[in-house]
């Protein structure tokens, strides 16, 4: 194959993108084209435009997710399942003045850690929440999830979500915009370009709502899981497109006035 | 009696199916078989290995630490597991992915390109067997013929297309394992 | 040099999910079949000299493996 | 009937549907997932329910629900999940309802690892909840031994109204071994006398494990510690190897017991004089056949995968009658056959003295200054 | 006191309401004149009605209305503080064919018991929940529930709720009426005998959700609790209507198509 | 500082107050709940976080969270509520940060009621999480041991980075006595060199209980083992009234050993030579001293609020080198003094057999035929 | 018997939480302060002889203490 | 040297805070002292009861089976609680609302109707003091003068209008105790 030549010389080449400070060196074991990556990406480079690396707290879920805080070049902590807002509650109290984000699937934080997200919202807690939602357990090897779609085929929904006994796909952001204590809650998805950036926005105002204090933020971010769906990388990002944003409508479901106003 | 067989790879090489096929090849025949899988860590990526014991007596420990016999899919199984066959043992590595020899003078040593093999029979998927094939002509305790009947008898039957292409596969790589130390 | 943008490819990241290659606006990406990286994936490279630099790769890149480059025009003085 | 190559996880699952099994509530875990995979699978083909619950906490209080009705119940968990169920299990032996709990036991404490350990025996045995009771707990140690303890399991849940934990841990869950299954019981129709399902044309019927009144209280606690004390008497589990002229004894209950199998046959053909205990039923806890061994025995060894936690209940079994040895491997390391037999060998050639403290010796050795 | 002559004969006399069969004949524990009392006896005079009772199976809470099941003349389990809706699954699931209600208290449902009232609902369980919210933590004494109104003073807000720390009122209705699994959510007040005719004819559409197989059905009842609150039994339903109402907006949340055509 | 009356639960309160707490957080259940209560009016005057948690689950975590950053934190609860602590604390062990952890016991298992009972000994002990680990228990028997023991609790905590337990029964919690309680201790400012807090100016810190590779967590799960080794070294606590010229002993914690003590004192006065050892420390446990006792007395009497879960500490300590009774009241029953006292009577006219096994006979008595 | 309706309040359940009383909308019930029920409460009883039946007594009792009755006008036989 | 009180009544009746009248008078006369309440089911209504235990040395068991003292404020305290006190011991009960005399012959007993007297003082809520005073006449370790002290030191500063009432209730009672057997 032939690769492009390199510029002769690099000094008339100005720098539009590199690999963020607010993310370590070291590479994932997420699986090629996981959506969760980028979602790393996004709230790293936001860390670093607001100058917040050296305040942040960032809480890994267990979930893929688990060994976040290996590739966050901030300081982190490994929560029980479902139970990261709980923890981030507990930092953010003591340490009021930190940035405190917790990265939740949607098997930790829409089935187990039910609870405690609704009440971390309920409360206001300043606390910004990054919510990937593939529709799916991916860790421990493709399971249905609350966010799994009717009929979707998973390991223990072997003949696909049988809503009249497994229920019905939970939508977060709708639920949670109930709470007074939100301030932002949006849904956004990560299968192009284009939403991508977008859901990097989102994310910025998700930090935004908390250092402004103005209470309870979350991003939920519609990721792929190529490997427990059987997908290609390309057809993940596609299937989300086709299947998940028309289950999972896209959309700011709670704004606080405050943030209205903000251009980001 | 008892013969412990460490298949080692890396995740999607179909070391854990090569694995139950020797075991299902075991049971049948009467013997006392345990298959261990070292299941990884709860994410992706990374190697697959696990062990196949077969006995005439009840098993004790499901895993050893120096096994007679290894099966290495890949260079890094041979660098890890080579120094842990036992003298005298069985080594069957595949040369595709291998960038060095296998050095112990104590232990037979086949190896075979594997991948090179499969790819040539049409399917890359199939290294695993062609590597099995090669393993049957030095195994003490199972037979060529009664791995291919394992694979027939317990192959879930909407696979049961791919059976001749296995088949295949074992044949030729029986039939291309060269002894080389 | 004749494109308006360049990109660098890290190869201990990368891990060959072909994502910035399906998304380049001007197809200047490809998969390097004949390479592995250090984690065994062929790993994606600029195959030709058209990028504009226009980020889409990077933006999608989930293992932020690419570093991008804009060419700037040499600057012209205002004359006050 | 036929013997089938099964791993430990599935051939558990197919055990209990056999056994009649009315109702599976459970929630993933490594390294017990394909237990509740293959019930998502299998039980509604059998027409029966299953359900994923939303959390651990949720799986254990729709037990606790169906084993009410008097229907044979189980879940399925590892170590976190074991910690989230603690308050559910221990509503159900206060309510006095039977159930069958399995824990694939996994690397810990907290997240630790999905590695199989046997680090969750004594929060099973001593404080799967809060307050007075005691559950049963099985340890198989080969994948035939799981389905059979299984089927065991809901009858002795059922005789003394109680939990019934088996502990695999995760080498027993995750290997594949031929097992004979057994024949499929029927579906038990008749409900007990105590379960509630509707007062149709009899009084209505409580469950609870309320009791205001501590007089009330202390009576039930006071059944329930004696229907324990006859499972004490009833339903102690063990096997021997080697031991009738064994000199020394290694003790291990599960994998750790069948690695130590090993290590006595190759410490044998050296010509050392040495058996094994392997504890099936880790309460009721051997307590009697321990103590008898350790009369004749010049010295104990015990292999675990944990800090010495069963450690601490031979001693107690042995009351200083012979002196004894540890060895442990933790976090998910299983021992080889070959360490084992190393400590065999020392164990023969330099006997511990009666005062020596296993734990501590053991623990410099892992951990050398 | 001259008490009223009793009537000279009775045959002339039609019974016009006596105690329900639903109900024993045990005195409650409750205090004078709270309505816990009320909300018993609406859901056994629905249950005479619909003739349920030798089919209901009911499910008592951790709080005060922990005995329950010695009140209601049916077979009655005790569940784990906030678990009723797990252990009503797991009967419901086991015995289709029977009517499985819970009732539970506003600690109960709505803060540890929040994870599984959400999944219920989601599921589409087919329960019957009645929710008492009185705004407090009645059994354990009179702290804060997720459901007490800002600057209310309890034993654990003595300086009265404040939102900044002790977050938002949580409105249950709302949220749940958001769950695609759920038939039938309405809110309703004890706090006068009109209002009281209204929560009887929720709770018994409530049921018949249940009966028709249409999943999840939950009324909230705002109820009082005199005792905690330190004031007469008629001054707490002065504070239902004047303080309650508006934070807790009556109203039917969510009711499926086949119960708004039925008449009950 | 001048004596004050004072509830046990609110004197635990202000002791942790005084001693540096800058968080609590808890959740409602009797009966502990003047605790929180107390909490919910100090740490505000104080400018400290105090949080009413959804749950014991959340309550646990937010611990959890705050002890990540250094911070003197506690929760408290009651048996239901440990035990769905129980993951939570097996996370704070497993990620080696210090917790102080209240446990006002009460009637179980399941809703029991919320009489005073010590029924959490084993669970408490051994089973408060899952994996390996062992928390350092400490059970006061006063107002004023509970005032000092929370005092100790937060150093210990420290200084062996792990979860330290102070468990009341439910009476402690509830009496009032006169306290002196410590001055305030000011708040710690800095932090210790583990602690997360942003990482300004230095490499990023990361704390977990995950070790996905076993031989690390191996290495970690030694490590938790080598400080307990040191705090079993160190950190034994015990008291002990009239065993100078002993010829019985009685055994018991908490309010147990508080009714002992007037029977003993009764005991004395009738002539009968009996003391009472008090083990304070429950874990590490008092093993050494009850094995000196158990060499000479004629024998024990193990006294306890629940079904003979120290018990069988006891017998473990002293190996079957003295007979022994059992004497236990359960479901939040409180034995009397004059219960008691009947018991060292029949101690001492009818010493019990070496082989006696003290719960069968103290069922047999309890639940007659 | 002059009234429409009669109420009888059960005194073993009755509370005394003067809620019937204050719901009555015809005034016909009191608290009786002379007399104790077994669980020590003033309980409430009928007072005047002008009870309508209207149930709203028994509506509100959170006790179910209270049984209501309506007097029937006696039937007359429609002849047909 | 040790006195126990066991005082029970009603809920409502003043109960526990009689007793804690009692246990600070005792700390501030330096014994030690435990105040032990029956804390009830998490539930309304029912009986109060608390032990108050005043000693000169480290107290033991918080509870007795057999007090010194009973304080009855209610018939059925009186009922359950009479035939434990200890022979030799002091009853003090509440004639408002007993249905019977002191029935034990071997204690000292004193009756008064408490409820009546504080009616009569124009604060139906002081009957527990009224009894307090009557108690104080034949308690050997405080005088009323140590418990009127102990209500004065430990009372809340925004309740101390209440202590003059409170005074009298003590006084009264003292002055009406009669002894019955
Ligand atoms: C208490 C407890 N229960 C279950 C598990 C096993 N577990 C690990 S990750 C996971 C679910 C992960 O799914 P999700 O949150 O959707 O994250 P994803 O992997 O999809 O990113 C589960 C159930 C656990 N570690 N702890
Ligand atoms: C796990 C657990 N935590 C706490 C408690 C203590 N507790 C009993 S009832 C209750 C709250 C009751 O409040 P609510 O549900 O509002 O019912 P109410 O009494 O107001 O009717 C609590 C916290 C418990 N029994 N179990
Ligand atoms: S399993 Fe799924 S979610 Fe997890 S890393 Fe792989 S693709 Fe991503
Ligand atoms: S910067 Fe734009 S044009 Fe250049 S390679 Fe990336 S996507 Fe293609
Ligand atoms: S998107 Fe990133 S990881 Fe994927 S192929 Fe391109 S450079 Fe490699
Ligand atoms: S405490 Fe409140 S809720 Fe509970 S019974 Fe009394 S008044 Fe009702
Ligand atoms: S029935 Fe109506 S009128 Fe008669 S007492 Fe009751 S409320 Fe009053
Ligand atoms: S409403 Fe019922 S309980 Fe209340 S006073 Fe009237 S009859 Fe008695
Ligand atoms: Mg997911
Ligand atoms: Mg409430």
């Amino acid at each position: 194959m032939t690769v492009a030549a390199p510029p002769k010389t690099k000094h008339n080449l100005k720098l539009i993108y590199q690999k963020p400070e607010s993310l370590t060196d070291s590479p994932t074991h997420y699986c090629p084209g996981c959506t969760h990556g980028v979602a790393h990406r996004l709230v790293a480079e936001v860390l670093d435009e607001m100058g917040l690396r050296e305040k942040a707290i960032g809480i890994a879920p267990v979930g893929c997710a688990v060994l976040a805080y290996e590739y966050f070049n901030i300081d982190g902590v490994e929560a029980a399942h479902g139970r990261a807002p709980a923890m981030a509650t507990g930092i953010k109290r003591v340490l009021p003045d930190r940035v405190v984000f917790t990265y939740q699937g949607d098997g930790d934080l829409a089935s187990i850690g039910m609870a405690e997200i609704l009440h971390a919202a309920g409360r206001g807690e300043r606390i910004t929440v990054i919510f990937i939602n593939n529709a799916i357990y991916g860790m421990t090897g493709g399971q249905m999830a609350p966010t799994t779609l009717p009929e979707q085929v998973t390991t223990s929904s072997p003949r696909g979500r049988d809503v009249a006994t497994q229920g019905f796909p939970i939508r977060m952001s709708e639920i949670l915009a109930q709470m007074d204590g939100a301030a932002y809650v949006v849904r956004r998805s990560l299968h192009d370009p284009n939403n991508i950036r977008k859901a990097k926005k989102a994310i910025r105002l998700a930090f935004e709502a908390q250092v402004r204090g103005l209470g309870f933020a979350m991003v939920e971010l519609l990721s792929t899981c190529p490997t427990n769906w059987g997908m290609t990388p390309i057809e993940a990002m596609n299937w989300v497109r086709d299947h998940m944003v028309p289950a999972f409508p896209l959309g700011d479901y709670k704004v606080a006035p405050e943030l209205q106003k903000l251009r980001v | 009696m008892q013969t412990e067989i460490l298949i080692a790879g890396f995740g999607g090489q179909g070391v854990l199916f090569a694995g139950q096929v020797l075991a299902y090849a075991a049971m049948d025949a009467g013997y006392e078989v345990t298959w261990f899988p070292s299941y990884g860590p709860e994410m992706r990526g990374g190697t697959a290995n696990c062990t196949v014991i077969i006995a005439d007596e009840e098993i004790g420990s499901p895993l050893v630490a120096h096994p007679k016999v290894l099966m290495a899919l890949n260079a890094p199984s041979l660098d890890r597991f080579e120094p842990q066959v036992q003298p005298e043992g069985l080594i069957v590595a595949n040369a595709s992915l291998l960038s060095r020899p296998v050095e112990r003078q104590d232990v037979t040593a086949i190896t075979l390109k594997a991948n090179h093999i499969a790819e040539e029979l049409g399917d890359r998927r199939m290294a695993n067997m062609v590597m099995l094939g090669a393993l049957s002509t030095h195994l003490p305790v199972l037979t060529l013929e009664q791995i291919k009947a394992a694979l027939r008898d317990h192959l879930p039957k909407r696979k049961h297309h791919l059976l001749e292409a296995n088949y295949r596969a074992l044949d030729t790589g029986a039939a291309r394992a060269r002894i080389v130390a | 040099m004749a494109a308006k943008g360049w990109v660098e490819i890290d190869e201990t990241l990368c891990k060959g999910c072909e994502l910035c290659v399906n998304y380049c606006p001007v197809g200047v990406l490809a998969m390097d079949t004949e390479r592995l990286t250090p984690q065994g994936y062929h790993p994606a490279a600029l195959v030709e000299d058209a990028c504009t630099g226009c980020n889409i790769c990077a933006v999608v890149c989930p293992e932020a493996a690419i570093t991008v480059y804009r060419a700037v025009k040499p600057r012209v003085r205002a004359t006050a | 009937m036929p013997r089938e190559l099964m791993k430990g996880n599935v051939a558990m699952a197919e055990a209990a549907i056999r056994a009649g099994l009315e109702a599976y509530f459970g929630y993933p875990i490594t390294p017990q997932s394909e237990l509740l995979e293959h019930m998502a699978k299998r039980m509604p083909e059998e027409g029966r329910a299953f359900l994923q619950a939303e959390s651990e906490v949720a799986a254990i209080n729709m037990v606790y629900g169906a084993a009410c009705t008097g229907a044979r119940v189980m879940t399925s968990t590892s170590g976190p999940g074991i910690s989230l169920m603690a308050e559910g299990i221990s509503y159900i032996a206060g309510t006095e309802v039977p159930a069958v709990i399995v824990d694939v036991m996994r690397g810990g404490p907290g997240l630790g690892n999905i590695a199989p350990s046997q680090g969750d025996y004594r929060q099973v045995i001593h404080g799967a909840g809060h307050g007075d009771f005691f559950p049963i707990v099985l340890a198989p140690a080969s994948v035939q031994e799981a389905v059979d303890l299984i089927g065991e399991a809901f009858d002795i849940a059922e005789k003394y109204r109680t939990v019934v934990f088996v502990v695999a841990d995760g080498s027993i869950g995750q290997m594949m071994e031929p097992v004979e299954l057994p024949e499929p019981r029927p579906l038990r129709r008749e409900r007990p006398d105590w379960a509630v399902s509707g007062a149709a044309g009899r009084p209505h019927r409580t469950l609870t494990s309320l009791y205001l009144k501590p007089e009330v209280e202390e009576r039930i606690n006071l059944r329930i510690l004696k229907r324990w004390q006859e499972a004490e008497a009833n339903e102690v589990r063990y096997r021997e190897y080697y031991l009738d002229d064994a000199e020394f004894v290694v003790l291990g209950f599960g994998t750790a017991g069948r690695v130590a199998l090993s290590a006595v046959r190759a410490a044998r053909e050296e010509g050392i004089r040495v058996g094994l205990f392997r504890p099936v039923s880790l309460r009721p806890f051997p307590y009697q056949a321990i103590r008898d061994l350790a009369q004749r025995a010049k010295a104990f060894l015990v292999v675990e995968m944990n800090g010495g936690q069963m450690l601490e209940d031979v001693q107690a079994a042995a009351q200083g009658q012979v002196p004894m040895r540890f060895y442990g491997r933790m976090g998910g390391m299983v021992p080889f056959p070959d360490e084992v037999l190393e400590e065999i060998r020392t164990l023969a050639a330099d006997p511990p003295t009666p005062t020596e403290n296993p734990r501590a010796r053991w623990l410099a050795h892992m951990m050398p200054a």
